[in-house]
């Protein structure tokens, strides 16, 4: 990935197609989400769900990073992490709706996607709940020597929960090969973090010898580039390490939190969305570097219009599981 | 007070009433947990409060369960009288700890010297599409501990004066409130007036069966009562209000009277609420039982998201109006 | 293996040997917890076995019940076994979420496809002088839980077959052993064999009352079958084995047979095992029954350190002794 | 206490007064750990015990530099802490032999010695699980401004618990009056600190935005000025902090862990009962500057076990609780 980083090379082709790979990944965890919304306010999906759109640099810039076989904990604002980690639309819509053909037969839902195919052990509604997962995931990776990575995401609200520095001092003294990713998108439900977040948020694993970087998380390129260095570390033996991605979502908690300016202004949102946009941003990039002109990128998105399209009318029609499953899979 | 007035609030300004009324009352009264100021918790239930009595009192805390309740009783023992904040009874398993080996024993351990004057609120029940991290009723486990006292109110009436009296309670009171409950309507008057634990309120009076229901489930079986009128069977509906104190003796008497129970609570079914109580009816009326007591709970699966088959997890007063008329012999 | 020699081994060697075996069998299957290597945990129950399969498979943990069950749930879904020790069994207050929310729901959330084949071994039991934090038999709580199964072995021959099956089952087992009966000594055949679960089994045959009993208490009602003996009552000892999944079919024909029990159980007496087991029977057993069923398990109290006082709160040989006459119409 | 450090002055009266105290605040735990192992080896006392012997001069050096109002909690090893904190030898041992005279009556043991006379919030027998109750007692200190301070002491390893992360993020936020004091007396049960123990310690308090110092806490004069140097910030409002006592404990992990060698070497044991004792240490500086002669240490010594004697003799003698107290004050 130095290459997309290095202009020198811009006329890479492995560069053109890395870099293209990463701008259609976010278009498509956009419009995922903008149907999602869309199905919310049709009223057409049981519950709620926490949208990701701001954010998309982050699960991409990462997930390109990793193999397939390498595995991902995911939060309750987790599509953005199973797309980028290799989940297909349609089967996430039809979990969003309950259905049958969703990841989970319908039983998990938005906070619960997990598909064994692309190492997605599972979205999780617990704040922090996936920590300990993700660490045991890297623990089996070294003790069978698979040569996986696990990649821990969670919310910079995550830093509350005592077991994250639990589990970072476990990986420390075993040298696992994880890696934990704080999305720092500056709130939890509706308080900012810095009143929920004293002190410094790297050292909280330097303090567990757990290795420490920080990133833009809206820049997908930036994210890229530490994402492979941090693999890479994990990989080698080196061991865990936090990588504090900052970023931003644009939407409320969840679908339902409409009025937010009791706690942040609309501005602050419009800055973010027209200054800081991770797709806007690569793609004025990918057209800089010549790497693609504007209707390489527009094509990117019509086809991705369709291929949500196609997967939200699938999921519509999908029929739910029978009664009989309720007390089924409760046990293996 | 002027107005003796019975006012129409929904069960969640009920428990913000009481809650004003107690931080007025007693300013060592005070609110810790997750967006429970400016935002007045996701389901708007301490709306309002923030503004009345300020943010050293009404506390937004990180999302750390085990921490504050931890701090609650530290500050319990020392001389306020925090009213913690879980916003899902799913989240009590992270509070555990602090609950079990430290509120519930710091009294007894001490020889009585220390004091845990502690009200932790929270929610259970489930159909509300928030899948099984989000939807469980966990109030079991807490009823098994001794040392602490459990209350889940039914309606309005019934939050705003168990909730009173938790808050006047030296022990820790564990308070479940049914989030599916909070915009329901019912009366409650605008007087302070609190309700005794340990006294089960019979919500209405009938000589075929006893139902037994706790929170979520006396609407439930309110309903399903209905639906047995209409099949010619009488059912009392009696509510324990709180689960411990226990009020054995008002259900062991209904059940003597009526000859029959069913006991429905929204937690699983097994090990937990409902075994409790058909026990002690099976023991104190044994002598009167027609049938075998019933139990009905949350079916033992972890909660689907889906809503046809959650739907199918928790006993609705279709489920209830069948069992209880198979128990009667008209099945 | 040429042995089928049945040997005398304590509990903790059952428990031991156990391990052992199923640690040559399948090399997936490790051990972590907090001085579970050199220590061989403070009960000793895992001496030995660092020595044999090395630090990687027998692995030291800090003081971080919670951190390092979670760490066991991932590692069972991608590809080891873990058996994580929770030293006291009041420790898994601390692991709640990680059992309770992660562990159980794994496979049901995921539509089948993940599993967590993970055993947790704790300890249950009081009457060791180590006072309220240190003396709880928490095990209801789990048995609450879908997606959990529950195991509590009450002699070494079954705690041997038990943790076999537990640690070849590919759902997550909570494993339980009274540590006052580590030293106990039983007959264990040396070679492999398992115990189904689901299946309970009837210490005792007798005709008069039935009495149901759970690990430590089995060996209490065993006693009290003796002194009925005396007392020209034939008491019939059933152990579940198996909290989840619970052999409930065979509870209920030993009651039918005998008309009358007991349950006991040394976790709390209320919101806990026996009124689960007591409903069963009460249910099951309905027209056979000429008493109660009677529930016998802790005091509702944090057990107390003074010996005098501990010793009030667990059934005895005595207590369930006279329970049983009285149940019986002798008192 | 200044004077104490500053040899200047070392004639002071004040000097001399406060430091045959902290000697006989230390002599008096020492000998009545002593007799609890002799009442342990003679099968008196019901259950274990955990000796604080060789780490007196970090309960002594504390607790000394706060007012009786101030508030304590104490650990499974909590002997030291409550006698420092000004609970006495009598209702101590009976309380270790469950005896109702016992400051809980006989019903906690010693492992959950409780005393509000003293402002000690008891001892507590889950590791770090008194952290949350110091934290809400500094929260109170501050609500009401009682203007009392809370010292939270806890072995290292409680910094395996998840929990003291929560709280001490808590307790920056909010700024609160709590000294968190960690007891570094290097092993946990059976297992040296740093095969648990990732990182650096005190990094894990300013990760929180939480203020470290570390100290020597085998000399209690050092801790006595660190001691004081935290109280007064806390009492000022400028927030918590964590210090970090470097000790020894010097017998087993409990009365009835006698064979140690298997994960610790007599050697290293007896270089710290040698070079390291926090009593001889200190009697000997007293001497040596002049403020105390060797008859009046043994002085001490003697009274102190007159003392030890009488109080075991008391609770020997004392009666059990009635029966008819099982079952009280479950509930207040
Ligand atoms: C243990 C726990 N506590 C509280 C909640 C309720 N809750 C859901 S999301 C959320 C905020 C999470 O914030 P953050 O971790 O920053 O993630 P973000 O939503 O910003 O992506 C909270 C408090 C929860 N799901 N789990
Ligand atoms: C939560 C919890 N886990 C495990 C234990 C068992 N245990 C008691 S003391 C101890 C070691 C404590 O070590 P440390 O905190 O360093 O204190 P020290 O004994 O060295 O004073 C352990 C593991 C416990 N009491 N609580
Ligand atoms: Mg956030
Ligand atoms: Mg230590």
């Amino acid at each position: 990935m130095k290459t997309i980083t290095d202009p020198a090379k811009t006329d890479n082709p492995v560069a053109a197609e890395l870099g293209l790979r990463l701008y259609r990944q976010m278009v498509r965890i956009r419009l995922f989400e903008e149907q999602v919304n869309e199905l919310y306010t049709r009223a057409l999906m049981p519950g709620l769900a926490h949208l990701y759109i701001g954010e998309e640099a982050v699960a991409v810039g990462i997930c390109e990073a990793l193999k397939n076989t390498d595995y991902v904990t995911s939060t309750h604002r987790g599509h953005g992490h199973c797309l980028a980690k290799g989940a297909t639309p349609d089967r996430m819509f039809a979990e969003l709706l309950g259905k049958e053909a969703g990841y989970c037969r319908g039983k998990g839902g938005s906070m619960h996607i997990a598909d064994p195919a692309t190492g997605n052990l599972g979205a999780n509604a617990i704040v922090g709940g996936s920590a300990g997962i993700a660490t045991g995931a890297a623990l089996t990776a070294k003790r069978l020597k698979t040569d996986q990575v696990a990649v821990c995401f969670f919310g910079e609200g995550a830093l509350g929960q005592g077991v994250l520095y639990e589990v970072m001092n476990l990986a420390s003294l075993y040298k696992l090969p994880v890696i934990y990713v704080c999305e720092n998108n500056l709130y939890t439900e509706y308080t900012h973090f810095s009143e929920t977040t004293a002190g410094d948020i790297l050292l909280r694993g330097t303090a567990f010898g757990v290795h420490g970087e920080s990133v833009d998380g809206q820049d997908v390129r930036a994210v890229h580039a530490v994402a492979q260095k941090l693999v890479g570390r994990a990989r080698r033996g080196e061991g865990p390490s936090l990588l504090l991605s900052n970023t931003y979502r644009y939407t409320g908690h969840h679908v339902g939190d409409i009025n937010r300016e009791y706690y942040r202004s609309k501005q602050e949102e419009q800055e973010w969305k027209t200054k800081r946009d991770p797709i806007k941003n690569m793609g004025e990039w990918l057209a800089g570097q010549k790497l693609a002109d504007r209707s390489a990128l527009e094509k990117i998105e019509s086809e991705v219009r369709e291929e949500m399209k196609t997967a939200v009318e699938f999921a519509i029609a999908a029929p739910y599981p029978g009664v009989e499953e309720v007390d089924q899979d409760v046990y293996a | 007070m002027p107005e003796t007035a019975i006012r129409e609030l929904t069960f969640a300004q009920a428990v913000r009433e009481a809650l004003a009324e107690e931080m007025r009352r007693d300013p060592r009264v005070c609110i810790f947990g997750e967006d429970v100021a400016e935002a007045g918790t996701p389901f708007k239930v301490l709306s309002g409060l923030v503004e009345e009595f300020g943010s050293e009192r009404v506390l937004d805390t990180p999302i750390s369960e085990a921490g504050f309740t931890g701090m609650g009783v530290g500050a319990a023992m020392t001389g306020l009288r925090p009213v913690v904040d879980i916003m899902f009874g799913d989240f009590l398993t992270l509070t555990m700890d602090q609950l079990v080996n430290q509120a519930a024993k710091v009294h007894y351990m001490s020889g009585g010297t220390w004091k845990v004057p502690m009200v932790l609120r929270t929610t259970l029940g489930a159909t509300r599409r928030s899948a099984a991290q989000h939807s469980q009723s966990l109030h079991a486990w807490l009823c098994h501990v001794p040392g602490l006292k459990v209350a889940m109110p039914s309606t309005p009436y019934d939050a705003k004066g168990l909730l009173k009296t938790a808050i006047r309670d030296d022990n820790p009171v564990i308070f479940f409130e049914d989030k599916m409950m909070y915009k329901q309507k019912g009366a409650v008057p605008a007087e302070d007036y609190t309700i005794p634990f340990g006294v089960a309120d019979v919500k209405r009076e009938g000589e075929d069966i006893t139902l037994v229901a706790t929170s979520s489930m006396v609407e439930v079986a309110l309903g399903a009562a209905k639906l047995l009128e209409g099949a010619g069977i009488s059912a009392e509906v009696v509510d324990p209000r709180t689960m411990w104190p226990l009020d054995e003796k008002t259900l062991v008497e209904s059940a003597k009277k009526t000859s029959r129970a069913i006991v429905i609570d929204e937690g699983y079914g097994r090990y937990g609420v409902t075994g409790e109580i058909a026990s002690v009816i099976a023991e104190g009326a044994f002598f009167n039982l027609e049938a075998p007591v019933k139990r009905m709970g949350a079916m033992h699966v972890p909660i689907p998201f889906s809503p046809p088959l959650e739907d199918l997890t928790v006993p609705t007063e279709q489920t209830v109006f069948d069992a209880a008329r198979a128990l009667c012999g008209q099945a």
